[in-house]
């Protein structure tokens, strides 16, 4: 084979010198395509499975890890929530639309593959700056996207993120999450066991969408290939909703072994990694694969990345049952091919075999490189920066009210309006607070869900900026009393075969597994999308954590919003100088430099501990976590969501600036009737925790003093423009 | 009393419905299937929200061609109870049950969002509970929802006192700025002339549990059943 | 085989948001010379008949009973012997 | 002043989702005989130019930056004048 056919599918030399080896022979046409999407980045974690190793990944409560479809938290009962987030990074930045739309398909198929109701969607959104107009369109196609496809489900997409930086304006980030609920009982995974057994196709036909890099030079490429074939796919979630309740009553009826969804590398992927997990082989006749376009050869049926599509092993005899429920919804469902018990995939086109490889050497043996890593030389620059003389801001109102402008504080309404959050109706807290809430419907409990994540941090130094995002997760959870259980993260990097990005990589998935251990949340799956980069630029490491966590009784929850006059302010943990990374020092100062706030770990889980009994005891009227904008802005979110202003007063040594916006870690905003001051501010004084009673509730503005000096005093209608109407003013240019 | 609620391909508010029906109201209720042809024995059937065959062409237009709907449509002539919600609404107009018809919203994109509306006409078998005039607050989430119907139409509307519910502000203005769609009049939702068909967009059954943020939605549906409990029945 | 290309398009009296709102992007552009914007719905139907006068009346009744709403909508269309669809999607059944 | 009508449609091989629930619904209501359905978008733009040159080229760029996806869809258009004298037709990809 020319060097040139496998080179294009983006195998290097000594690869294909190792398929040679592993099949003791040379590949052939199909066999090379097989291995090539197999062993890419994106299916073979090539560049980041040795480090993925470092994430905790077990507790009691795990019923499923990282290495199937999405990973299983028990929650009681028999119940338990199936969860998984992935990027769909670059198809959104060709076609936003269908790029971003088709990321909901995929990730909400990986949940129903496991046999459980999709329940829920989450989004996490970088773009660049508003005032560039291909961001605007990109940021409205991808919003438009993921309405279109996950209100067409009917699946309500309750909580996300949007953040707005110039190191995603090429490239921006869209990661969608998926929350199922099952009965324990009917989990299923992704093996093909038991030979003989059927291997079904469900769904939608196979066309030429989605074939890796397009056009090669080959034999038998040539002749069929006078287009150039589109890499982006069309979703249909009409189809999709089809395929959910098709597969939901096939696993009611316990109907089948296992089930995968098809994404990335269609059938090959699904075939051989379902073979792979029940050390079995597979037979496929590629001729049975109902076709959606004429003269498509093998080599394009394995690769189709045709979307709304579902591989399925039944139990034997059950076939026919199976197709009766699919035709009753609508769908095609064909046998394509038998499970085997040589371990090997062999695929045939009618009576000859196209290819004939192990099922494990595509999954297990895929290349893994170990990159130099080194501490890029930036760091030290930005990291040392003096942030100590900044010139003090004259009129603190107005850099409030800057900061609730600024895109990436001001309300994402814009945004969530367009999605339908309340479909389903378990959707007790929707888009616009610390995490989504919602009812589990036959109990008193509750499901808190969000998603998170700072690239600034993370740039600044990956290792805190990994613990942080965890951290910050967990922290919203407890806000509105719920105990974190689990997460499931989206690791987007630059090219890791740079030392400098392989050290960013390594460093946070260090700090996310310190994060993670501190406050017992495994790691139960993820997605890794690197290459983010456009003309040698990498985005910000931006790790993202999509988190789980279950509130025992619903009654007990609790939102940002304050909702009584006269309630008691207290601010639990520790303001400290610390603005380097800050949106403060973004917006106002034009800078992004120093280091990201510092994480006790330990702190950290104190403190949402004190939260969460306080919460759980009935003791707190509102909790607000401070991120981004610190304490002023947090006092503003909870002022403008209940609309009800306060009175604080603050005392410190620090200057306001510092003391009003630093992101300090580990902070949150509690509202307590008075009568419950004293118990709350016990409860943070048993855990050794910094408590301080910092003004009441009272009237329509949100009035602050320091040291008996007024810096602020502002009405909720100023404050209320400022945030609310940025983001529809700039996307209205 | 029976309840029917019909099963669309691509429907996706029929379990919520069915939820509020049979767990929150306690009556009987049905799924009942878009590919069966019988809808005898019900006293009232539901055409709940979602997205009927991907809504690919226009939102209503191809359901309104399923199996079942000429039984749905027998059985609204002859005076049965029909709810339309959402896009259950939009397969009413398309299956000419009640007049008009629907445009994307005029912002061009989806809108999920609290909405208030006001009763306009509480002597329906639906708004019986209402006050006449009463504000009250149901969430909308569609992108077609932009009612339209022409002069004339809309003259027979009002006169017949068809128009059931106003998208308003909440002290319940009827303005423009409380109109989250285009829809003319700002129309919410309306009733045929003999009164025993409501189509509406806005979403009942997601504020029948105050859990979820309000219980005004609950008011219709108990109303349906009071009405028919009490033995009323249209033209009697 | 026959190929109708079907045209739908708002009645003329009918607000189009979509048309205004491509018109205020072209504008916003810079194409100044632009001063109104429709838009419709363009079907492809290909038919395996060949009796021209039958597919012109079942064509007109797919449009009247399905592919545009008459309240709002107003239609027309074209028969032509295919030079394939426009998109060539193989044939399915 | 000219009249631009612009088909936008997807590209061969692209999924057509409306398409086949479109060819669903003509099936389910009798209409055997069709075999395939695309749907695409029409536009009417509306032009303050007498050059049509000019205009070609105008309604070319609009076609590539706005009213289509080259990712995805494929375009075509013809100028007339307001009383349709002549037509220019420019297939494009
Ligand atoms: N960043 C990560 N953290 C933990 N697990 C990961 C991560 N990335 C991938 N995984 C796990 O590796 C397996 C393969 O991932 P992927 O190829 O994305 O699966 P799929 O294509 O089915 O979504 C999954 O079980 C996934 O959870
Ligand atoms: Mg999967």
């Amino acid at each position: 084979m020319e060097p040139e056919v496998y080179r294009q599918m983006g195998l290097t030399d000594e690869e294909f010198e190792r398929i040679k080896e592993i099949l003791g022979r040379e590949p052939n046409y199909v066999e090379v395509g097989m291995f090539a999407v197999m062993w890419s980045e994106h299916c073979g974690y090539k560049h980041s499975r040795p480090v993925l190793k470092l994430f905790p990944t077990k507790a009691p409560w795990v019923l499923q890890g990282p290495g199937e479809n999405a990973g299983i938290i028990d929650i009681g009962d028999g119940q338990a929530v199936v969860f998984k987030i992935e990027s769909h990074n670059h198809p959104s930045a060709i076609e936003p639309f269908q790029g971003a739309a088709t990321g909901v398909g995929g990730i909400v198929r990986d949940i129903f593959a496991m046999g459980a109701r999709p329940i829920a969607v989450l989004d996490s959104l970088r773009f660049g700056p508003l005032d560039d107009p291909r961001t605007r369109y990109l940021m409205g196609g991808v919003v438009a996207g993921i309405a279109f496809y996950g209100n067409c489900l009917g699946l309500p997409t309750v909580a996300g993120e949007v953040y707005f930086d110039p190191s995603y304006t090429g490239n921006p980030l869209v990661n969608a999450m998926a929350v199922g609920l099952i009965e324990q009982k009917d989990i299923r995974r992704g093996r093909a066991a038991g030979v003989g057994n059927a291997v079904m196709l469900v769904g939608a036909r196979t066309g030429r969408d989605g074939i890796h890099g397009a056009t090669f030079a080959s034999e038998e490429l040539s002749e069929a290939s006078e287009e150039r074939r589109p890499s982006v796919q069309v979703g249909d979630p009409f189809r999709e909703k089809l395929l959910i309740e098709a597969c939901l009553d096939i696993i009611k009826e316990d109907l089948i072994i296992g089930m995968q969804d098809m994404g990335a590398a269609g059938i090959t992927s699904s075939s051989c990694e379902m073979a792979a997990r029940a050390g079995t082989g597979m037979e496929i006749d590629v001729a049975l694969v109902p076709r959606r376009e004429e003269g498509m050869t093998p080599y394009e049926v394995m690769l189709s990345e045709s979307q709304e599509r579902m591989l399925l092993v039944p139990k034997k005899g059950a076939e026919a049952r199976v197709q009766a429920i699919c035709r009753r919804w609508g769908l095609e469902a064909v046998v394509i091919g038998r499970v085997t018990d040589d371990g090997i995939m062999r695929i045939k086109e009618g009576g000859r075999v196209v290819a004939e490889v192990p099922a494990r050497a595509l999954t297990d043996q895929c290349p893994v490189y170990e990159v130099e890593r080194r501490r890029p030389a930036y760091l030290d620059k930005l990291q040392h920066v003096d942030l100590s003389h900044l010139p003090e801001p004259g009129d603190y109102g107005e850099v409030l009210l800057k900061l609730l402008a600024a895109p990436n504080i001001a309300s994402k309404e814009w945004v969530y309006r367009q999605y339908d959050y309340m479909v389903r109706t378990d959707t007790v807290a929707g888009p616009g607070g610390d995490a989504a809430v919602l009812r589990i419907k036959g109990t008193g409990k509750g499901l808190a869900l969000t998603v998170d994540g700072n690239g600034r941090y993370c740039y600044l130094d990956p290792e805190t900026g990994g613990a942080i995002a965890v951290a910050e997760a967990a922290r919203n959870l407890s806000c509105v009393g719920a105990r974190p259980l689990g997460l499931t993260d989206c690791l987007n990097f630059g090219n890791p075969e740079k030392p400098e990005v392989a050290w960013q990589f390594y460093q946070a998935v260090t700090g996310m597994s310190r994060a993670c251990e501190a406050l017992q949340t495994p790691v139960t799956g993820g997605n890794v999308s690197f290459y983010n980069e456009t003309e040698g630029e990498a985005i910000y490491p931006t790790p993202v954590v999509g988190m789980v966590g279950l509130i025992t009784d619903i009654e007990k929850r609790c939102a940002l919003a304050w909702r009584r006059e006269d309630d008691v302010l207290i601010l639990l943990g520790e303001t400290c100088p610390e603005i380097g990374g800050s949106e403060y020092l973004a917006v106002v100062h034009g800078l992004v430099a120093g280091r990201p706030p510092g994480l006790n770990l330990e702190r950290e889980a104190a403190v949402q501990e004190v939260v969460r009994q306080a919460i759980a005891a009935g003791l707190v009227t509102a909790a607000h976590d401070c991120a981004e904008g610190g304490l002023a802005v947090a006092l503003a979110e909870s002022a403008l969501a209940g609309g009800l202003g306060a009175v604080v007063e603050l005392a410190s040594s620090l200057r306001p600036d510092y003391l009003l916006f630093s992101e300090s870690q580990s902070r949150v905003l509690l509202a307590v009737p008075p009568a419950a001051r004293d118990r709350v501010l016990a409860m943070a004084r048993e855990k050794g925790l910094p408590a301080a009673v910092i003004g009441r509730t009272a009237g329509r503005a949100l009035a602050v003093r320091v040291n008996g000096r007024t810096v602020f005093n502002l009405s909720l209608g100023e404050m209320e423009k400022q945030w609310r109407e940025s983001i529809p003013a700039l996307m209205a240019r | 009393m029976k309840f029917g609620v019909i099963v669309f391909p691509g429907s996706n508010c029929d379990q919520d419905v069915y939820h509020v029906l049979g767990a929150v109201l306690g009556q009987p209720v049905d799924y009942l299937w878009h590919g069966d042809t019988d809808v005898a024995g019900y006293d009232c059937l539901v055409l709940p929200g979602g997205f009927s065959y991907g809504d690919y062409l226009r939102a209503g237009a191809i359901a309104r061609f399923a199996p079942i709907m000429p039984a749905v449509i027998d059985f609204a002539r002859s005076g049965g109870l029909v709810l339309g919600i959402c896009n259950g609404f939009q397969i009413l107009l398309e299956a000419g049950l009640l007049p008009g018809a629907m445009r994307r919203n005029d912002c061009l994109q989806f809108r999920c969002q609290w909405t208030y509306l006001r009763v306009e006409n509480n002597a329906t078998p639906f708004t019986n509970r209402f006050r006449e005039g009463q504000v009250i607050r149901i969430p909308i989430a569609h992108g077609e929802g932009n009612y339209y119907a022409d002069a004339a139409t809309l003259a027979e509307l009002e006169a017949n006192r068809q128009i059931i519910f106003r998208y308003c502000a909440p002290d319940g203005e009827v303005t423009p700025a409380a109109n989250p769609n285009g829809s003319v009049g700002n129309i919410a939702g309306i009733i045929n002339r003999e009164g025993n068909i409501l189509g509406m967009m806005p979403h009942p059954e997601r504020c029948a549990e105050s859990l979820l943020g309000g219980t005004d939605g609950r008011e219709l549906f108990a109303s349906i059943v009071d009405w028919w409990q009490r033995g009323e029945r249209l033209g009697a | 085989m026959l190929l109708a290309k079907i045209y739908v398009t708002l009645k003329p009296g009918v607000l189009d948001p979509q048309g205004e709102a491509v018109m205020g992007g072209l504008k916003a552009m810079g194409y100044e010379g632009v001063t109104a914007v429709r838009v419709g719905k363009y079907l492809e139907v290909q038919l395996d008949l060949d009796d021209r006068q039958e597919a012109g009346r079942q064509v007109e009744e797919m449009c009247r009973r399905l592919l545009a709403n008459p309240v709002i909508e107003q239609y027309r269309y074209t028969l032509e012997e295919p030079a394939g669809l426009s998109t060539e999607e193989s044939p399915r059944g």
